[in-house]
């Protein structure tokens, strides 16, 4: 095993070690960190990359907060990483790509950045229900034929779902002042829930099993559990729009800055974006060059709503939700 | 008139001499002292005090500091939330203490009837369905739990397979919400009872059950008035271990949709960022299991279960049917074949194609693409090497100290010897994640219990970690065994001369063996399936099996994950297979044997 | 009336060597009896005993109560109250509760039930004892909470397998006496295991003299004490010298044998001993009935005091006649005899005995 | 020379009841003596043994090895063998491996090590049992294993609790000849505890008989059997009538009483026995020390048999004297004598003694 992460100086190196938390699939971690390499052969060998979930890096690196043993914490939710920004534990700066990117994408201060938007949209199994059949907009939902159809990745341990159902409150009262509306719509979709799922991967296995037919997840995972694992998953973009969440990355304070700001900025290359785009479905929080053909056929629609306002009362929402709405309707 | 001299004869021994002390006396009396053996007032102290700094500095110092956290906003309305109901926390709590005491009874049913089976009968293949009976125990966390769904859930393998059979409608037999909870409970925590019921009942004297025979008592009273009652050490230890952990599960009663558990209320408050309710929870989980514990202690300190004959009974009733014989074949051909269905469940799936497994009961396409897959990459046996060196390192480090204190606890007479009881079992009523974090905090920077070195980021962080989870395991069967043992083999022992060392190597933990390897094997098992610690603290060079599992599930390669499931189950079936020939398969079928001579 | 029978029952040990522990015994025990089991150390008392309790089956041979044969039939079906060697006493149950045990197997009522177990106790000196655990005891009043835990279900058939080998002499009286008044009121038929054969004469009706797995004698006590069969029942019994010496004229029930130092003496024989003249015969002879007198006195044996030991109530002696040694009790003897006395022991006809060897 | 002393020692069990098990203790054994504690079952002879190895420390009082308070040594630092009352022999080891434990322990080599075992396995008539394991012998068995483990390792003090107590007879006799013989040869201070009187008798240097925890009288086997210092002990060792008689006039060393038929006798009594004229005086007499004569023999008391007993050696009759039971114990008594008949005893001043209550 290795000594302390960031003051490793022994050897006299020419790069030191770069440790990263990711909540990156593993082979897009590996094929990003084989490109950096590449570009940087002074890492080769000095990149240790962790795969965790992103609830576990926030534990982590709060945790390890008086010796911080990351450098860079790649993959959380606005919310995690705003978590992490106000505890003090991100380093702030201001990379090349910063200047590029929508300000509504990264934090004010530089503490961390969008790296990819992960739209939310209606998922369902291509093997039980034709394009047709499928429900095209949120509201679609309620209706009384899915009646225990709609299968949901459950909501309070999960940080899409939380904003999506978040999303679907303030859609009804933008300003977030009367959930009411918004609760109402929840249990109507909480009636026609069959069942809730305890993780993805339980959420895969009972769409794919037919548990039931219908979701509400994130795009890039049906592209990939459709295009890469054989899953018979199909999607829509609501009519009425996708809420759109930030995955971001942040440089952890107290690590190897150099190293970290050097694997950020590499992670913005335009070639990278690219591949990561038609490989892994990612869509990039900055604009790129080279768009693949499934997403310049996207015909991404952002639902309008105001993610402060939601961060503002998420947790109270949910927790409503949670005691109040779930499996009761 | 008589030979009888009126006067003692002379002394031909050496006499003593009544001389003063030699000047060294008073150090030879200090020394005495500490090698003193039970019998010096300052042994016990001598022997607990590293171990109550140990404990103290791992497991109650953290304890304490989330306590803290808990009291530190809004103390009183957190804790205020579990008395006035209506919310969320009661009803968890409540739920909570359902599961788990459905839980202790349903393992205790399955685990004591095993041990029954394979203890007292011998047939052909015993000494397999007994290495194969821990693998349930084994089951690789997150996989495990999917196998069950897979099995037993809506869309599982029983009910579809009626479904069909039958010609319903819908599945039949589904498990869901608290049923499913607890078979998964039950199928994956009896072997705590299995192998503690087992210990004991080859370590009890068996002419106390010849007496309840000869006063008239049946098979089945014999079993309700003496035998379960001689096994209470065994069954309270048992008992206390499932109790706090499916007080601690998570995987289940998330996998089952079971979301008002205390455990699923820590997480979900922890993703809220709402971290003093999370830890109002942890500390009433706590304090629940402590609870829990003084209750077992009471109710097992009433009665002592030391075999008091004289001399040593022979191990031999003579049954009369052969018939008993061959239910006892089927009987346990059957349980395991329900055991083992899980693991089954996860074969099925490590051999079938990702995706072409659906509606159908079973998969449709067969393939070895995910061991390929895993046999492909060069790092593929690093996990495993890992774990089993981390796990080793962690059962040992567990053997010494939870022997150490369980001797200590039952045999020897002390101030704060029921708090040493508690402060062990705390570990094990702590969530994983709450341990992993309080060692985080302890040693990310250096301090007094690891010599000043930083531990986070190196090795040894990992088997430290399991060594004070899995501690626990250690020293409750161990404890078991021992309240068995009539002290005055050790007294026997002492007296031709042996060091309180030597006596109890020799002796004591001779005879306490089956409880110790019981409690080790569960320990070495628990290590190498161990997550949701090791998840926040592993680094990349000492990434555990289970770590590799989860990254496996986490972008669906179902399958490959399910293949490296295989691979722990079969390294944990082999150990089982070893250790059962390490600690005398010769000597257990012997025993069994002996029943049905 | 025929109560227990063992007919032919042999026992051997996988691991018990050659010999069976118990080899080829016949045993017929009548109900009501108080049959006594008496014989050295390992001789197979414990593993016949336990065969009638059902811990062990017979290798071969089988096992009756009355007409049934029950040779395989499980122990908690056969109504035997056993004290085991061991005691065996159930560890988590107070002393009171062990006794109660059997009680509440057979449905006794709670107040019936204290009442018997009170009794119980009160009858091996434990009362106020109830409440004590078990590991609170000395090991004679764990001994008698056995004893009565057995007694106190007042079952079919007793075993008792030295019930009252750690007790005093005085608690064993006073308990002998009590087992055998409890066994006479309830007519229950009963098998003793003793070592002590004092006991043994004292308490049965009739007693079976065992060695190494097998039957050598069974009779009443008297019988077995004057009339032993064989050599070894009359050394076992009591002590017993027993004397080689040529036959000079043999009856159908007696025996006329020389004598070392001239001279004969006619000893009584049982009927078909089958010796002639010229034959060694082997008289037992018992250490108190050879009476103490002067080395010169006509027709006793004369010989040399080797050992002296006092006991209490009589004094042992061993004479040396012509190179044997000679065991003698006296109950009054001369003050200051010692070792090295020149000695005559007088014969006494009557209490003589021809044995088998 | 003193070896081992007991300074008023005491002992109280936590839930002992109100008495202490072992209650202010005074005893000093001289080095190689053999000292016995005798007593009833429960009076705390195993308490106070334990207390001598180590097991138990005492609530008050000390204990020394020659001048060394050893009151709180560890006891594998005292040297003692000791045989346990229930054998604590090590059911993982077999018989030869338990006997050999504490020679590995003082680090015997192998060769002398097996040896020495075989040789203590002979002692006690187990050669050839050496292989076994624990739970395939015999409870007699057992005990002679526990035996020699103690016996083998010629350890400074030997502590036997009952240590023959499962043995017959003929055994017991032989294996207590062997360990007074080891004894004598090595010089080896020993306390034993027998509940057998006869054997007390025959064994020991000196007796302590005790009582409910306290030490009655101290004193070698003929003082303890002939000069009992109470009634208690007068009935223990033996069997003893003890008479309450009024003193007609007492001297120094004697008591003159009457008796209930009429006339008086003469009895011995310890010097300040403290008794006047009017005063009841216990006076002990044997039954032994009874002579059966005829009911009209002057000065002999007259009374009626109540009970007639066989035990082999003697018959042991009760006469009920003026209301009060008087046993006899006669070597010769007259054929056919039964309950009921009158009879008259005899006594004899010289086999009397005047006790404390
Ligand atoms: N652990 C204990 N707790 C309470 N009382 C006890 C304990 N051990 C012994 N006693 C009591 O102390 C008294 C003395 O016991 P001890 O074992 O010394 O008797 P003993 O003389 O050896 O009797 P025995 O001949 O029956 O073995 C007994 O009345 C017994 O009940
Ligand atoms: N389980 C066993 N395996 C082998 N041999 C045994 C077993 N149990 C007893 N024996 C042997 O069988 C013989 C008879 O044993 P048993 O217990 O019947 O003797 P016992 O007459 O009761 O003797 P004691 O008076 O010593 O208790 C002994 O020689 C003993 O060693
Ligand atoms: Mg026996
Ligand atoms: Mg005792």
């Amino acid at each position: 095993g290795g000594g302390g992460g960031g003051d490793d100086t022994a050897g006299g190196a020419s790069a030191e070690k770069l440790t990263i938390y990711t909540a990156r699939d593993k082979k897009v971690s590996t094929y990003v960190v084989d490109q950096f390499t590449a570009k940087y052969p002074e890492y080769k060998g000095k990149v240790e990359i962790l795969n965790l979930g992103a609830q576990e890096i926030l534990e982590r690196v709060r945790a390890e907060k008086a010796n911080p043993q990351a450098d860079v914490w790649w993959g959380g939710t606005q919310q995690g990483l705003s978590a992490g920004a106000g505890e003090d534990l991100l380093a702030s700066w201001q990379p090349a790509f910063a200047s590029k990117m929508d300000p509504k994408y990264k934090d004010a201060e530089g503490r961390w950045f969008g790296e990819i938007l992960l739209p939310e949209v209606i998922m369902y199994n291509n093997k039980a229900l034709t394009p047709e059949q499928a429900p095209k907009d949120w509201d679609d939902l309620l209706k009384p034929e899915w009646k225990d159809k709609i299968i949901i990745r459950d909501v309070a341990a999960s940080g899409t779902m939380r904003s999506i159902y978040a999303s679907m409150i303030v859609r009804q009262s933008p300003d977030g002042s009367n959930p009411q509306p918004g609760y109402d719509w929840l249990k109507k979709l909480d009636a026609n829930t069959g069942a809730y799922a305890a993780n993805p991967t339980d959420l895969y296995l009972k769409l794919s099993r037919q548990q039931g037919t219908i979701s509400a997840w994130n795009l890039q995972d049906v592209l990939l559990q459709a295009n890469q694992s054989n899953m018979p998953f199909g999607y829509v973009m609501p009519a009425s729009g996708a809420p759109v969440l930030v995955d971001g990355i942040a440089a952890v304070k107290g690590g190897n800055t150099t190293g970290a700001q050097k694997f950020m900025e590499f992670l913005f290359d335009d070639k990278l974006r690219a591949d990561l785009a038609k490989d892994y479905y990612q869509i990039p929080a900055v604009d790129i060059a080279e768009k693949p053909e499934w997403l310049a056929q996207l015909g991404l629609k952002p639902l309008d709503v105001n993610w402060d306002v939601i961060g503002k009362n998420e947790t109270e929402w949910i927790n409503h939700w949670n005691s109040q709405i779930k499996n009761k309707g | 008139m008589s030979t009888i001299p009126a006067t003692p004869g002379p002394a031909t021994t050496a006499p003593v001499t009544g001389e003063p002390t030699p000047p060294g006396g008073s150090r030879r009396r200090f020394a005495d002292r500490f090698s003193g053996g039970t019998g010096s007032r300052w042994f016990p102290y001598v022997l607990v005090f590293p171990l109550a700094l140990i404990l103290f500095g791992y497991v109650v110092q953290p304890m304490f500091a989330t306590f803290a956290e808990s009291v530190g906003v809004d103390g009183v309305e957190n804790y205020g939330s579990f008395v006035t109901g209506g919310g969320v926390a009661r009803s968890s709590l409540v739920t909570s203490l359902i599961i788990s005491a459905a839980s202790v009874l349903l393992c205790g049913i399955v685990g004591v009837a095993m041990a029954f089976l394979l203890k007292r009968f011998s047939f052909p293949g015993r000494k397999l369905i007994e290495a194969i009976i821990l693998v349930p125990a084994a089951l690789p966390p997150l996989i495990g739990a999917i196998s069950f769904q897979l099995l037993y859930s809506e869309t599982g393998i029983l009910p579809r397979g009626l479904q069909q059979l039958f010609g319903t409608e819908n599945p039949v037999l589904p498990f869901s919400g608290i049923a499913g909870v607890l078979i998964v409970h039950t199928f994956t925590m009896y072997p705590y009872f299995y192998l503690s019921a087992s210990a004991a009942l080859s370590g009890m004297d068996p002419s106390v059950e010849e007496a309840a025979y000869n006063l008239g008592a049946g098979r089945v009273r014999v079993w309700r008035t003496v035998l379960l009652p001689m096994l209470t050490p065994a069954l309270v230890s048992a008992s206390l271990l499932v109790f706090m952990t499916s007080l601690a599960s998570y995987t289940a009663p998330l996998l089952f949709g079971v979301d008002q558990t205390m455990t699923m209320q820590i997480y979900i408050n922890r993703t809220n960022g709402d971290l003093p309710m999370a830890s109002t929870y942890a500390s009433v989980l706590g304090v629940v299991s402590v609870l829990f514990l003084l209750g077992m202690r009471w109710y097992e300190g009433r009665r002592s279960y030391r075999s008091q004959s004289k001399g040593v009974a022979a191990h031999r009733r003579e049954i009369t049917n052969p018939l008993g014989k061959w239910l006892a074949l089927t009987a346990s051909i059957l349980a395991t074949a329900v055991l083992l269905a899980p693991v089954a469940t996860i074969a099925l799936v490590a051999f079938s194609a990702d995706g072409s497994w659906t509606t159908e009961v079973i998969p449709a396409a067969y393939t070895m693409q995910n061991f390929v897959t895993i046999f492909s990459d060069p790092a593929a046996f690093q996990p495993i090497l890992n774990s089993l060196q981390m796990s080793l390192l962690a059962t040992v480090a567990c053997v010494v100290v939870g022997v150490l204190i369980a001797y200590a606890v039952r045999r020897l007479n002390f101030r704060g010897r029921g708090l040493l009881d508690v402060a062990v079992m705390l570990a094990w009523a702590l969530p994983g994640t709450v341990v992993a974090i309080n060692l985080i905090s302890a040693f990310s920077t250096g301090n007094a219990f690891s010599f000043g070195q930083v531990l986070i980021g190196t090795f040894w962080i990992m088997p430290l970690a399991y060594f004070v989870r899995f501690l626990p395991l250690v020293f409750r069967s161990s404890s078991a065994t021992l309240a068995q043992i009539d002290p005055s083999l050790e007294e026997a022992a002492r007296n031709l001369g042996a060091s309180w060392w030597r006596a109890f190597g020799t002796v004591t933990l001779r005879l306490m063996l089956p409880g110790v390897v019981a409690g080790a094997l569960l320990a070495f098992v628990h290590g190498v399936g161990e997550f949701v610690a090791s998840v926040l603290i592993y680094t990349s060079d000492t990434a555990p099996i289970s770590v590799e599992i989860n990254n496996r599930m986490y972008s669906f390669e179902i399958g490959t994950a399910a293949a490296y499931g295989m691979l722990q189950v079969v390294l944990i079936f082999v150990v089982m297979v070893v250790s059962g020939r390490l600690e005398g398969g010769r000597r257990s079928s012997r025993e069994a044997a002996k029943w049905t001579a | 009336m025929i109560d227990v029978t063992l007919e032919s029952v042999s026992k051997r040990f996988a691991r018990g060597g050659d010999t069976a522990a118990v080899d080829d015994v016949d045993i017929t025990i009548a109900a009501g009896e108080f049959f006594t089991l008496l014989g050295p150390s390992g001789c197979g008392k414990t593993t016949t005993l336990r065969m009638v309790a059902g811990f062990y089956f017979p290798t071969s041979g089988r096992i009756r109560f009355g007409t049934e044969d029950v040779t395989r039939r499980p122990p908690n079906k056969r109504d035997t109250g056993m004290v085991f060697q061991n005691y065996a006493l159930f560890p988590h149950m107070s002393v009171a509760q062990n006794v109660a045990y059997g009680l509440k197997i057979r449905k006794v009522g709670r107040v019936e039930s204290r009442r018997r177990v009170e009794e119980a106790l009160g009858q091996v000196h434990l009362a106020g004892y109830g409440d004590r655990r078990i590991d609170e005891l000395s090991g004679g009043q764990q001994q008698r909470v056995a004893l009565a835990r057995a007694l106190v279900i007042r079952p079919r058939t007793l075993l008792l397998d030295e019930p009252l080998s750690n007790l005093d002499a005085k608690l064993r009286e006073e308990t002998r006496v009590e087992i055998r008044r409890i066994q006479r009121e309830a007519g229950t038929t009963s098998i003793y295991v003793t070592h002590d054969q004092a006991e043994a004469m004292a308490m049965s009706d009739r007693i079976a003299v065992m060695e190494s797995g097998r039957v050598q004698q069974i009779g009443a006590p008297q019988e077995i004490y004057h009339q032993p069969a064989t050599s070894f029942v009359a050394r076992f019994i009591g002590r017993s010298n027993v004397l080689s010496l040529p036959v000079l004229t043999a009856a159908e029930q007696s025996v006329t044998v020389g004598l070392p130092a001239g001279g004969e003496i006619t000893a009584p024989a049982p009927t078909g001993h089958g010796l002639r003249q010229g034959d060694t015969a082997l008289v037992s002879v018992r250490p108190e009935h050879l009476g103490l007198t002067s080395a010169t006195e006509a027709g006793a044996l004369p010989g040399r005091v080797t050992e002296v030991e006092f006991t209490g109530m009589a004094t042992n002696l061993v004479v040396d006649v012509a190179g044997e040694p000679v065991q003698v009790a006296a109950i009054d003897v001369p003050a200051g005899i010692a070792a090295g006395d020149q000695v005559g022991l007088r014969l006494n006809r009557e209490r003589m005995w021809v044995v088998r060897p």
